[in-house]
């Protein structure tokens, strides 16, 4: 009958049981899948799939895109679309690379001021979506195209390989940082969700992106300072994309052009499909991006210890892909009948 | 000249490879006829005298890059292949062109006794897990690292060389017919987001730009980086210079097929002269069709390169001495019938 | 009333877009405690009028008085302070959340360290105080907005308008697209928001609904109020020949 | 009275400056073709030439074909993403039965104009029946293609060497190469058909307004269906010319003649097609493809070193965005 809100006052307790138990599968569908998933991958290869060690990797692997994901969720559920991550990520690991590894400048200046121009990318975007008054999605692309531009120039300009080394010493350590035996990365993770989660439920800021991105005029005509919302979420959107990126190339120990930080249609997609948020804003939930995240990673650690073919491994992701939209689509259906 | 370089790197490295290996041979190893023969239509040279009986059960483990592509595809079947043949325990996992840097933390939880991965972006950082957990590390293809002290594969530079100097006995020829006085461009077709690409190709323009001393202007550098396609530079590199003939090298076959065909499509191909690298069955049927201006390509023999990776691995483990791949076969028009009918039987029609 | 001090006083308010002046020289008197209607034809100035009193737009000149003190409305927040509290057209509401957080949007109850969190439960609470007191049946204050009916959400975006503060409730044409049964429950609702001593102003096309709930009417011609006529002194008629014009020449006559 | 005259001379004088104002930016695209294009007459070496507008005309026939059915059904206000499944799949498909089975080249395009229907239809069912957001319903179709294609091939690219395929694609009917016709066909075919058939003006009213075309009668879904057959088909047909022209099928992870998303969305974007359907014209799109075919070629033939034409490229498309966000301004 409704979404489970995530604070308990005044609740329907008069639902009837199949009622509850249907609403019960098609909120938590994902959940549900994830446990399918890991069953089936954890009686196939007991021994290495169900290991910590394979925990962790299946954690980083979520990390890696999970942080900027979370944030693109952010965006997304204000109403903003943006398909700039990948390019903005790959010029602002680019240019960390020229400050710390040929400049030889050192760690922290360099990814502050790396930090510094990825929210300068976001501001430019904000700006062409709040002064130009140009919808999110194509202004985006077109400052995508410009940052993958200036990436390939810095490279070009500091290398004949394609790519700028990064094995200076402190960045290995620093990024391989274990805390009680648990990866910094995935610690990190969790905790953005985590913060993620209160800033959306429990402050002002979340009510406002939330009422942004369901009726903007709406929003606008009670006072809500739509402006300053969609500079926060353009903003922080960049400069999570950099830090993924900065950490992915940290830990690759060299940073290229190329550096995946979910393309037009990683992320964004990721985002948009699991948290229930599609591409028009104004709900969405941050705990489902963060079990689709883990959903996917499960699927990459899985299929590749099982090393499945080519053909198989394609297909398995395309029907993942569209069973999971499906039951987002009859989750959506139900609930606004 | 570069072959004679080529030679010494060969020895140099294979020394120091086999440091700590045994040189003696006795009846209880395989030979390369062996080898010749359990590798199929492929006859796959041998790199290294492997023991029938190991010292140990060994287990080998290998991240491919991407199996979807034929390339890889075929050394995964190739890898599989040897590890069959000599009995030891092969995990591969498929990495589906993600980076491997995650995933390796999981491989290396089957406990094994050599690993490899692609040498593509990330495998320094690869190279960097396995010295930590001190477990030697063999990067298929391109160069060396701080981190292992194992090359094996193709190195690229030196494809790039032998592309090169296949293209230039071609280029010559015509350069003495109906070439004659024309002027003469090099178009480099290139990934410069692949360092691979970067090195292969950047290595074939410098050994051809030598060769018949050519300016940086006759050097064409065409960059998929930049998001433009192939076809749409092949084409305007053409009208640029109506009156020129082109030598031509890709990174990868198909990259310079289809700008191959975008010329004969305008017109132009009396113009051009093809090499490519890497020689799948694909280039192979194109080359069987006798293309006016393509003259071969450097076979890199994805089911051999595979298979002596296994052998290489093998040879660390037990301390033997492995040669480095030979992927250096180069295949023209002249020869290709023969090669042909040697790894897929005779052709179709 | 007339001797009262009136809540909301506009002097000479212009305002033009382009070429078009879509509002002239208007002067207009609104008393504590009446509902007042404001009628006239598509186009005559209504919902301009009412968006420079809600701050939405900002007059080209002309001032705008609130219990007799000169107010600068700039943005819609403005209006909000001074207890004028408009219900759109379109009520403003979000659809895909709850009755709660539309009640308070944009002006969420906060507790806790640097008052940093929602009081979702606070906020609970005074939803269903107000939803009680115009008398609205919802029955659950965490139902989506998208699954009430339309008198429903008129109830939502007139409760929203009385937790701002609201004292002056401006309604435009709040039964322009609701049913027999759910128009009824607005006229009710209006009735409640009188005995609870609001000043509503109540903009609509339906003369015999204006008849039958307000105590004055206001018409405006091509961007001129044409004049003010007491509901209990006037009749159908009346209204409807000065909203198309035929009485203007009569009335400027009289003025 | 003379006052009110002067004060409508002022505005009819204001409005014809705005007049040639909004006229100027509606067509800025063309202007700004034609100004790049005396620009590069000038500087760049070889650019006036027969060869090299064939050559541009040629290399722009892919992303252009392709953008063409996209255009159809961004009017509808659906977006199809599975532009690089289809491809992959229709390459696929062409390969194998042209190549491998020996069907002739008529019936292989027949047969693969019947694949491009069952695509359409795949996506349209997705989106209609499963009420799926357009871009993401596609995506995953697009994800299965993918998959099929893969399996078809059995991981391995096809070479063609049967020569039918390349000879029709090598001919010059009137000197002119056969894609270019291909491209100008479709377009011409496109402009009919949203301009003077019924179709047209229900694919323009599907997408200005879905649910005031569904209540006037308009079938919306099958106009949404018909739009998605058509980008599919357009799409294949583009794979088939992009595999004549490499000899070989196109395959998942290898870029060959690329058909590239981001290309086919920054053309439609630039020729102005909203995002929301409904508005737009399928022959600026042509001229925003020939536009960005004509950037690049113009650079390329300056000698620009390719990073800075990259930059260039980036700065353009900004650059076009700005103005078209003026132009919706006024």
């Amino acid at each position: 009958m409704l979404r489970t809100q995530p604070q308990p006052l005044v609740r329907p307790t008069n639902t009837p049981l199949p009622r509850a138990v249907l609403k019960f599968l098609l909120n938590n569908g994902l959940l549900i899948a994830l446990v399918i998933e890991i069953a089936i991958f954890a009686t196939a290869s007991p021994e290495i799939f169900l290991s910590t060690g394979n925990l962790f990797t299946v954690l980083r692997i979520s990390a890696t895109t999970g942080i900027t994901v979370a944030f693109y969720t952010i965006a997304l559920i204000a109403g903003q679309i943006d398909l700039s991550t990948a390019q903005v990520g790959a010029v602002t690991a680019v240019i960390f690379a020229w400050m710390f590894a040929i400049l030889e400048w050192p760690l922290e200046l360099s990814f502050v001021l790396a930090m510094a121009f990825a929210a300068l990318l976001g501001l430019i975007n904000s700006w062409l979506v709040i002064r130009v008054k140009i919808p999110s999605l194509i202004a985006t692309l077109a400052l995508g195209t410009l940052c993958y531009g200036l990436a390939i120039s810095v490279i070009q300009s500091n290398s004949t390989t394609g790519l700028i080394r990064l094995n200076r010493p402190p960045l290995r350590d620093i990024i391989n940082t274990e805390i009680v035996g648990i990866p910094a990365t995935v610690i990190l993770m969790f905790a953005v969700y985590t913060i993620i989660y209160i800033l959306l439920n429990h402050t002002r800021l979340g009510a406002h992106l939330y009422a942004l991105g369901g009726n903007p005029q709406a929003a606008r005509l009670n006072g809500i300072q739509d402006k300053r919302l969609v500079r926060f979420a353009l903003m922080f959107t960049a400069m999570s994309a950099g830090f993924t990126a900065i950490m992915i190339a940290g830990r690759g120990l060299s940073a290229g052009a190329a550096t995946p930080v979910g393309g037009v249609l990683g992320g964004p997609l990721v985002a948009a499909i699991f948290s229930g948020v599609g591409l028009s804003g104004g709900s969405g939930r941050i705990e489902r991006t963060l079990i689709g995240v883990i959903f996917l990673a499960v699927l990459t650690s899985g299929m590749s210890i099982l090393n499945v073919s080519p053909f198989a491994r394609s297909m398995i992701e395309g029907l993942a892909f569209v069973f999971a939209i499906l039951i987002d689509s009859v989750r959506q259906r139900i609930e606004t009948r | 000249m570069f072959i004679k370089r080529f030679m010494h790197l060969l020895f140099v490295s294979s020394m120091l490879l086999a440091s700590a290996g045994v040189l003696a041979q006795d009846a209880t190893t395989y030979t390369a006829d062996e080898i010749k023969e359990a590798s199929g239509v492929e006859q796959c040279s041998q790199l290294a005298e492997l023991p029938k009986e190991f010292s140990e059960d060994w287990k080998l483990a290998f991240i491919n890059p991407n199996k979807a592509q034929s390339f890889w595809g075929q050394v995964s079947v190739g890898m599989n292949a040897a590890a069959e043949f000599y009995g030891v325990e092969f995990v591969e996992m498929d990495s589906a062109g993600g980076p491997d840097v995650e995933l390796f933390e999981t491989l290396l939880l089957n406990q094994p006794d050599v690993v490899g991965t692609h040498n593509a972006v990330d495998y320094e950082a690869v190279a960097a897990r396995a010295l930590d957990e001190n477990i030697p590390y063999i990067g298929f293809d391109n160069g060396q690292t701080e981190y292992s002290p194992y090359v094996y594969g193709i190195p690229n530079g030196i494809a790039g060389e032998a592309g090169a100097e296949l293209l230039i006995e071609g280029v010559q020829a015509r350069l003495d017919t109906d070439w004659k006085d024309r002027e003469l461009f090099f178009l480099e077709f290139t990934h410069n987001g692949i360092p691979a690409c970067v090195d292969r190709t950047g290595a074939a323009a410098t050994a051809f730009k030598e060769h018949f001393e050519l300016d940086d202007e006759h050097i064409i550098q065409l960059d998929l980086a930049t998001g433009a396609t192939e076809i749409e530079m092949m084409l305007s590199t053409l009208t640029a210079h109506p009156d020129a003939v082109f030598a031509m090298i890709p990174c990868w076959d198909g990259l310079g097929i289809a700008p191959y065909n975008a010329a004969v499509e305008a017109g132009r191909e009396a113009d051009i002269m093809l090499v490519t690298l890497g020689g799948d069955k694909p280039p192979a049927d194109l080359l069987l069709t006798k293309p006016q201006g393509y003259y071969g390509y450097i076979e890199f023999q994805p089911y051999c390169e595979g298979w002596g990776w296994i052998e290489s691995a093998l040879a660390i483990a037990e301390g033997v001495r492995f040669a480095p791949y030979q992927a250096r076969r180069a295949v023209t028009q002249a020869d290709i019938e023969q090669r042909y009918a040697e790894l897929y039987g005779a052709p179709s029609s | 009333m007339s001797n009262q001090q009136p809540i909301l006083q506009l002097r000479g308010i212009s305002k033009s877009f382009g070429f078009v002046q879509a509002v002239k020289n208007v002067n207009w008197e609104v008393y504590p405690g009446e509902v007042h209607a404001l009628v006239g034809d598509n186009g005559a100035g209504k919902s301009t009028l009412i968006k420079m009193i809600c701050g939405a737009l900002l007059p080209d000149s002309g001032e705008i008085l609130v219990k007799g003190a000169n107010a600068r409305i700039a943005e819609p927040v403005d209006a909000f302070r001074l207890g004028i509290a408009p219900v759109y057209q379109d009520l403003a509401l979000v659809e895909g959340r709850d009755v709660v957080m539309n009640m308070f949007l944009g002006d969420e109850l906060t507790h806790g360290p640097f008052n940093l969190f929602l009081d979702h439960k606070r906020m609970a609470i005074e939803t269903q105080r107000v939803l009680d007191e115009i008398h609205s049946r919802i029955p659950n204050v965490r139902e989506y907005v998208r699954r009430l009916s339309g008198g429903q959400r008129q109830a939502v975006a007139v409760g929203r308008a009385l937790i701002r503060g609201g004292e002056v409730i401006i309604m435009d044409e709040p039964t322009a697209a609701l049913g027999v049964e759910q128009t009824r429950e607005v006229l009710n609702l209006i009735e409640t928001l009188r005995s609870r001593g609001k000043t509503v102003i109540f903009i609509s096309h339906n003369i015999l609904q204006v008849l039958q709930v307000t105590n004055r009417i206001s018409v405006m011609f091509h961007g001129e109020m044409v004049g003010t006529r007491k509901t209990s002194e006037t009749n159908e008629d009346e209204i409807v020949g000065m909203i198309v014009g035929t009485k203007r020449d009569v009335l400027a006559a009289q003025e | 009275m003379a006052n009110s005259d002067t004060l409508e001379y002022r505005n009819r004088r204001t409005d014809d400056a705005q007049r040639l104002l909004r006229l100027a930016l509606d067509n800025w695209l063309y202007a700004a073709t034609i100004l790049l294009c005396i620009f590069f007459a000038f500087r760049a070496p070889n650019f006036l030439t027969v060869d090299n507008v064939i050559n541009t005309l040629v290399s722009s026939s892919i992303t252009g074909i392709v953008t063409a059915g996209f255009t159809i059904v961004l009017l509808t206000g659906t977006i199809d993403a599975s532009t690089s499944g289809i491809t992959a799949l229709a390459s696929v498909l062409c390969a194998v039965m042209f190549q491998q089975w020996g069907v002739p080249l008529p019936l292989t395009l027949l047969l693969l104009m019947v694949a491009s229907i069952l695509m359409g239809l795949v996506s349209s069912f997705l989106i209609i029946e499963g009420r799926i957001y357009s871009l993401i319903a596609t995506l995953g179709s697009s994800g299965v293609f993918l998959g099929l294609s893969v399996g078809l091939a059995a991981g391995q690219q096809i070479a063609i060497t049967k020569p039918e395929l390349q000879n029709a694609l090598f001919e010059r009917p009137l000197g002119i190469p056969v894609s270019i016709w291909v491209l100008f066909l479709c377009y011409l075919l496109g402009y009919v058909m949203l301009n003077h058939t019924r179709l047209g003006a229900h694919i323009y009213a599907t997408g200005s307004n879905y649910s005031a075309a569904r209540l006037s009668g308009i079938p919306v879904k099958r106009v949404i269906r018909i739009a998605l057959i058509i980008a599919a088909t357009t799409t294949s047909l583009a794979a088939v010319l992009a595999t004549a022209r490499a000899n070989l099928s196109l395959l998942y992870g290898v870029t060959i003649g690329g058909v590239n998303l981001a290309d086919v969305f920054t053309a439609a974007l630039l020729g102005g097609i909203s995002l929301r359907g409904g508005v737009g014209k399928i022959e600026r799109n042509l001229v925003a493809v020939l536009f960005l075919s004509i950037l690049s070629n113009g650079l390329q033939l300056m000698g620009t070193a390719p990073a800075v034409w990259l930059v260039i490229k980036g700065l353009a498309f900004v650059g076009a965005v700005i103005i078209d966000a003026v132009r919706q301004r006024l």
